[in-house]
């Protein structure tokens, strides 16, 4: 036998540290001070106004699907925190990569409601956004935006163009490929994108713990030797410190985030979806007592900011608003036929052109074709 | 035996593979409790438990690849993708693997495994839900591609996709899920998956169709015989590997040819049986084969849908050019 | 001007582009240092910079979709897929996103890229090597699919898919990368992407080819004429939108066809040309129309690989029985 | 102002440690005691042995492609102690998924070297196994295969059964998504597979660098929630210790490792690659001094096992071996043409059996069919 030292076969080679974050507690407490930008109420209650403000829209969304007014509708109810914590943190010229959960956020970023309203209803031109001309539309196929997150991020790098990128996605998401390889490209080039992964713990019927045995989602990122954290989901502070401090990072070359926000679905699925099926009742109860509006608007009564009258007048508004949105969009006649076939290639080629006149002889014989 | 829709019939054809041969399993996403968004997997889980009917995480290709190695070992999965929209990226593992497996081992190792996935429009559902994207797997060598018209033949077909040897992809237009009801004895029979079925016999003309498109066929037939023509509808089923006898001696018979396909034109299967039947029929062709399709353009929202899909009408204005024809 | 071959034509045209246009980039496995597999991008680095010549990670769907994003911003990227049998991860990213963006947002946002990749076969490569699977990308709305056949076709082709301003399917056949050279004019100019080139004009029969076929093809006629049948040949170029004009004038012309697929026969594009052919140039034909494909089966490894293949021998003899019927 | 607690508002949520382990240094020395299994000399000679049959089968073999008599090949030189390792640590119910580049790992577990050569000949009978019957054969997309070993994994938990699954994939197939939805998948059903990276620096012309900015690679293990370690990769002791270790637990209902094994390609990425191209001498020459063959004989040379007749004579059978089964290879007529359509389908159909017939008839008046 030869001689062996007594040193261990094994030695460290790497070790990672995940963290949450949480300001206000779902009580409206603050656990820790916020930093400057948000302890000035006025911030605050733009927050709180924009929760509101997506709240709304998804109430009058949800009742204009049942009465047969509006398409398959996805609910962000309970997580609105999430979104606009993330868009509120970013710059006009930052790009937001949207999944199709985040009109709280499309709204802080000047998405209209009407527009909104016409995407979920049917009507392409609701994503031509006349807002954020560069924002992303909704994505349907689960996490095959991440990958379009870290190409317009890589095109700001290139131009070395002080901005970046904010793209979310839910926890189902996080076991996409597609992720995994966005998280690896954008970390490995250093490009200014933020993740953030809207965890609502459930991905339809599938609970968090069935889609990963990763204890936390954040840590998702440590495979692609970026930085990954986790925030309170529900505590639009703690998005949204979390989310400017990675775009700050981001735009100072210092390269891709990763962040969890812990929330919770406390609709179902869409419209189409019936969430009894799979989950209890009392489940959804407990989480109705962490949900970002209750806490905030807590925090800004404390706080002396925030009245019966504040309230009232807000929700009034925002009620006009929507409403006028939506009789707007009811009032939108629907598209020319020839708008099928005029956006699918630049120069319409030969043979698409004769299948559109062919459509608009025959529709100019029958209403519809067929 | 009460009446049942297409999806139930998916429904009983599961169950009762699965009651038949304890290698059947069937995986997907939230086809466990929920019983699949649109119930197809309904009741499975309670009755066959955990490890026979399994929800999966949200990764399509990883519902196929894992889908190859339970096959690879014996097991006969029948994997749902939750939309044919979401296919794509699974189509690696069909593509270069699935298909394959039995050649390049020279039959060593083999994939007995069906991936069912609703496709089609009509539903006025969100964007990718509409698909109607079957001609891509029809360039695959190895691979089955099968799609159902009715409870019947999505349960017969469904049946002998399961026992078939090789890898299958089902295909179920869900906007027929719950169009009609017939009567399905729950027999266990499959129906032969290389063979196209006449749904209707006639002699002046053909309409050849598959999936949803079949409906339309069979009324523009009803169109037709109020009009004094008598045509043949043939429900394709199974497109690959094609029964090109069945479709070539109906129009040596009829003399003409209107292909029905929801999917846009170019690159279409109507492409592949028009080009069999223009060959194999050549000499008995009264008029030039139509194609009644979906446009090149990507499908609309559905405010617009009802303008891109194909109807019956159609259908029988194409079957009138045929008729006409001289 | 030297005489050069079509891999160097390929990289004579991407210098050529982006000297051009400095949003014009190039991106993929192993084509900055090693200059790509086959040399494609050979050059590029050394003169256009790591920020225009970017090796990526391994991971195809996430070339196709950073090439998205880099589009949407106004960046014209041109990315490699090693070979195209790795272009199906891709495929979730041409098909849900690329071709769409344009259609969804109204023309707001709109994908102009370029995904170049190798294929066909007849070089003795590796397993997934060798694939003809680009009938695949035919039925995708949005899309443009080229195949040049020459390194004139190459450079002229490539250039005009590098400015069209939507996204293209670029696929070079392997085995015609060194097979022949001739003088290319490096003066920039594009060939049409819409249009189907006669490579040879003729009287008796139409042939009609794309890729690595349009030399058996061309050979093929060389054969027919010593045997005092006089065939054009056509050069399909541009598979999708497809020039159905020039195809069936060509036919309506001479009343015969063959036409000449590397894909295996079924769901292959060549289906869909003879559809329309059938159609268009009915009442032209004096013969069914011949397909010279590969046969329904996985490309065998190199062993096999020559049997599997369509030579124009096989073209010439589908053309004598198109000839002589009757 | 409310007031706070002064507790941070940040929180540790998880963390995470990666160790790297190594018996036997560049020298052969021992630098810890081996486990008990491997300490037995008997053992070592084993392992030795396949390391230099898999390198002589190597050599074989691109001596043949040079010569036209092999098509494309893709050699291990220098690495051979992963796959030797992996398999030597697997029972023979185990199933074995390689990548490309295992030959020496398939050569262990009992697959022919005729069989190799007809493989890497282009003749498929050299998937069709003689002796691993349930053994996949070669993937050449990359990281496609990390599926089906879960999914063979899966097989073996249905049943029941004490079975465990082996995959070995590259550094660059980390990148893929294939790769990371495996480890997801795997780790959340606990599935019994051990995933080993191969990771010799470099996947072509790409290094280990530009791959990905994660620290090691088998840290990829943590955003699945599985375990990580990292080996020297030219240590035969420490890949087959870590396999076995992964293998026992997975046996055990402890479901899935990551082991990523440090090693270095030492030769071109195949006989169609020049890596002059894109990496220098220098590097290459520096690891020749790391590579497995040379500190195993070291080890038992200084253990007193191994003497001058020994190494003749193992590589004296080697070769006859390895030349034998070239023999046979290149004595082996090609397949009938009936092969290429009698494995498509189980049961021919019509349409494939009337191009067969045509095939079968072309070719009984030429030579080859065209
Ligand atoms: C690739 C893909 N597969 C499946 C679906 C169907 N689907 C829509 S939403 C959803 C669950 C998504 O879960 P998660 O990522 O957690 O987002 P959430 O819905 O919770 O916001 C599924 C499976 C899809 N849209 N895309
Ligand atoms: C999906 C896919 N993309 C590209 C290729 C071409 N290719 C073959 S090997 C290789 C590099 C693989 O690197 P790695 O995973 O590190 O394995 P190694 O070759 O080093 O063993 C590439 C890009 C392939 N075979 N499959
Ligand atoms: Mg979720
Ligand atoms: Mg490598």
């Amino acid at each position: 036998m030869i001689e062996t030292t007594a040193r261990p076969a094994r030695r460290e080679s790497a070790h990672f540290e995940i963290g949450y974050t949480r300001y206000l507690d779902p009580d409206g407490k603050l656990v820790a001070p916020l930093p400057p930008g948000l302890a000035d109420p006025v911030r605050a209650i733009a927050l709180y106004s924009a929760l509101v403000r997506a709240r709304s829209f998804d109430q009058k969304a949800v009742a204009m699907q049942r009465t047969g007014r509006l398409g398959t509708y996805a609910s962000s109810l309970g997580q609105e925190a999430v979104a606009v914590g993330a868009a509120s943190a970013m710059r006009p010229e930052d790009v937001f990569v949207p999944s199709f959960r985040e009109h709280a956020g499309q709204l802080v970023r000047g998405v209209t409601p009407r527009e909104l309203f016409l995407y979920w209803g049917g009507d392409e031109r609701g994503n031509d956004f006349s807002g954020p001309r560069e924002d992303l539309p909704n994505c349907v196929p689960i996490g095959s935006h991440a990958a379009h997150a870290a190409g317009v991020a890589l095109a700001f790098r290139l131009r070395r163009e002080p901005r970046a990128v904010v793209a979310i996605f839910g926890d189902g998401a996080t076991s996409k490929g597609d992720v995994a390889e966005a998280f690896n490209f954008a970390g490995v080039w250093k490009l200014p994108v933020v993740f953030v992964i809207s965890n609502n713990q459930w991905a339809i019927s599938v609970p968090r713990r069935n889609q990963s045995a990763a204890e936390t989602l954040a840590q998702k990122a440590i495979a692609a030797g970026i930085p990954g954290e986790q925030v309170d989901g529900n505590d639009v502070f703690a998005v949204h410190a979390a989310v400017a401090a990675a775009l700050e990072r981001a735009r100072a070359g210092g390269g891709t985030s990763v962040i969890e926000a812990v929330t919770y679905r406390l609709g179902d699925h869409t419209t189409a979806d019936d969430a009894s099926r799979y989950r209890n009742d009392a489940e959804v109860k407990a989480h109705w007592q962490e949900e970002p509006i209750k806490r905030l608007e807590a925090y800004l009564v404390a706080l002396g900011r925030w009245g019966k009258d504040d309230q009232e007048r807000l929700l009034q508004e925002t009620k006009a608003e929507i409403d006028a949105a939506s009789a707007a969009y009811l009032a939108t006649a629907p598209q020319a036929l020839a708008t099928i076939f005029d956006f699918t290639y630049a120069n319409m080629p030969a043979d698409l052109q004769r299948q559109k006149d062919g459509a608009l002889a025959s529709a100019a014989t029958t209403p519809v074709k067929g | 035996m009460s009446e049942i829709n297409l999806v139930q019939a998916v429904n009983l054809a599961l169950a009762r593979a699965m009651a038949d041969d304890e290698k059947v399993l069937v995986l997907g996403q939230d086809i466990g409790i929920n019983g699949g968004v649109f119930r197809a997997t309904d009741g499975l889980l309670k009755r066959f438990g955990e490890d026979r009917v399994r929800d999966t995480p949200l990764a399509e290709a990883m519902i196929g690849g894992i889908s190859i190695g339970l096959a690879l070992q014996g097991f006969r999965p029948v994997a749902e993708i939750q939309f044919s929209g979401f296919i794509y990226p699974c189509i690696d593992q069909l593509a270069n693997h699935a298909s394959r497996f039995r050649t390049r081992t020279r039959g060593r190792l083999s994939c007995p495994m069906v991936l069912r996935a609703p496709c089609s429009g009509g539903t006025k559902a969100l964007e990718h839900h509409s698909e109607s994207n079957e001609a891509m797997f029809t360039n695959i060598p190895g691979l089955r591609v099968v799609i159902p018209s009715s409870p019947k033949m999505a349960y017969g077909l469904l049946l002998a996709a399961i026992r078939d040897p090789d890898p299958v992809v089902f295909l179920e237009p869900t906007r027929l899920y719950r169009a009609v009801s017939e009567e399905v004895v729950d027999d266990g029979t499959a129906l032969p998956l290389d063979r196209c079925f006449v749904r209707r016999e006639g002699t002046d003309l053909t309409l050849i169709a598959w999936g949803a498109m079949v409906r339309e066929a069979l009324e523009s037939a009803q169109q037709l015989e109020a009009r004094g023509v008598s045509a043949e509808v043939i429900d394709v089923a199974t497109l690959k590997p094609l029964d090109e006898a069945t479709l070539v001696a109906s129009v040596q018979k009829t003399g003409r040819c209107v292909i029905v396909q929801e999917a846009p034109l170019s690159g279409g299967y109507g492409g592949e049986i028009a080009a069999r039947i223009a060959d194999g029929a050549f000499s008995s062709l009264l008029a030039p084969i139509q194609r009644v399709t979906g446009y090149d353009t990507v499908m609309p929202l559905s405010r617009l849908e009802q303008i891109y899909l194909p109807k019956a009408a159609s259908v029988t204005t194409a079957a009138e050019r045929a008729m006409v024809y001289a």
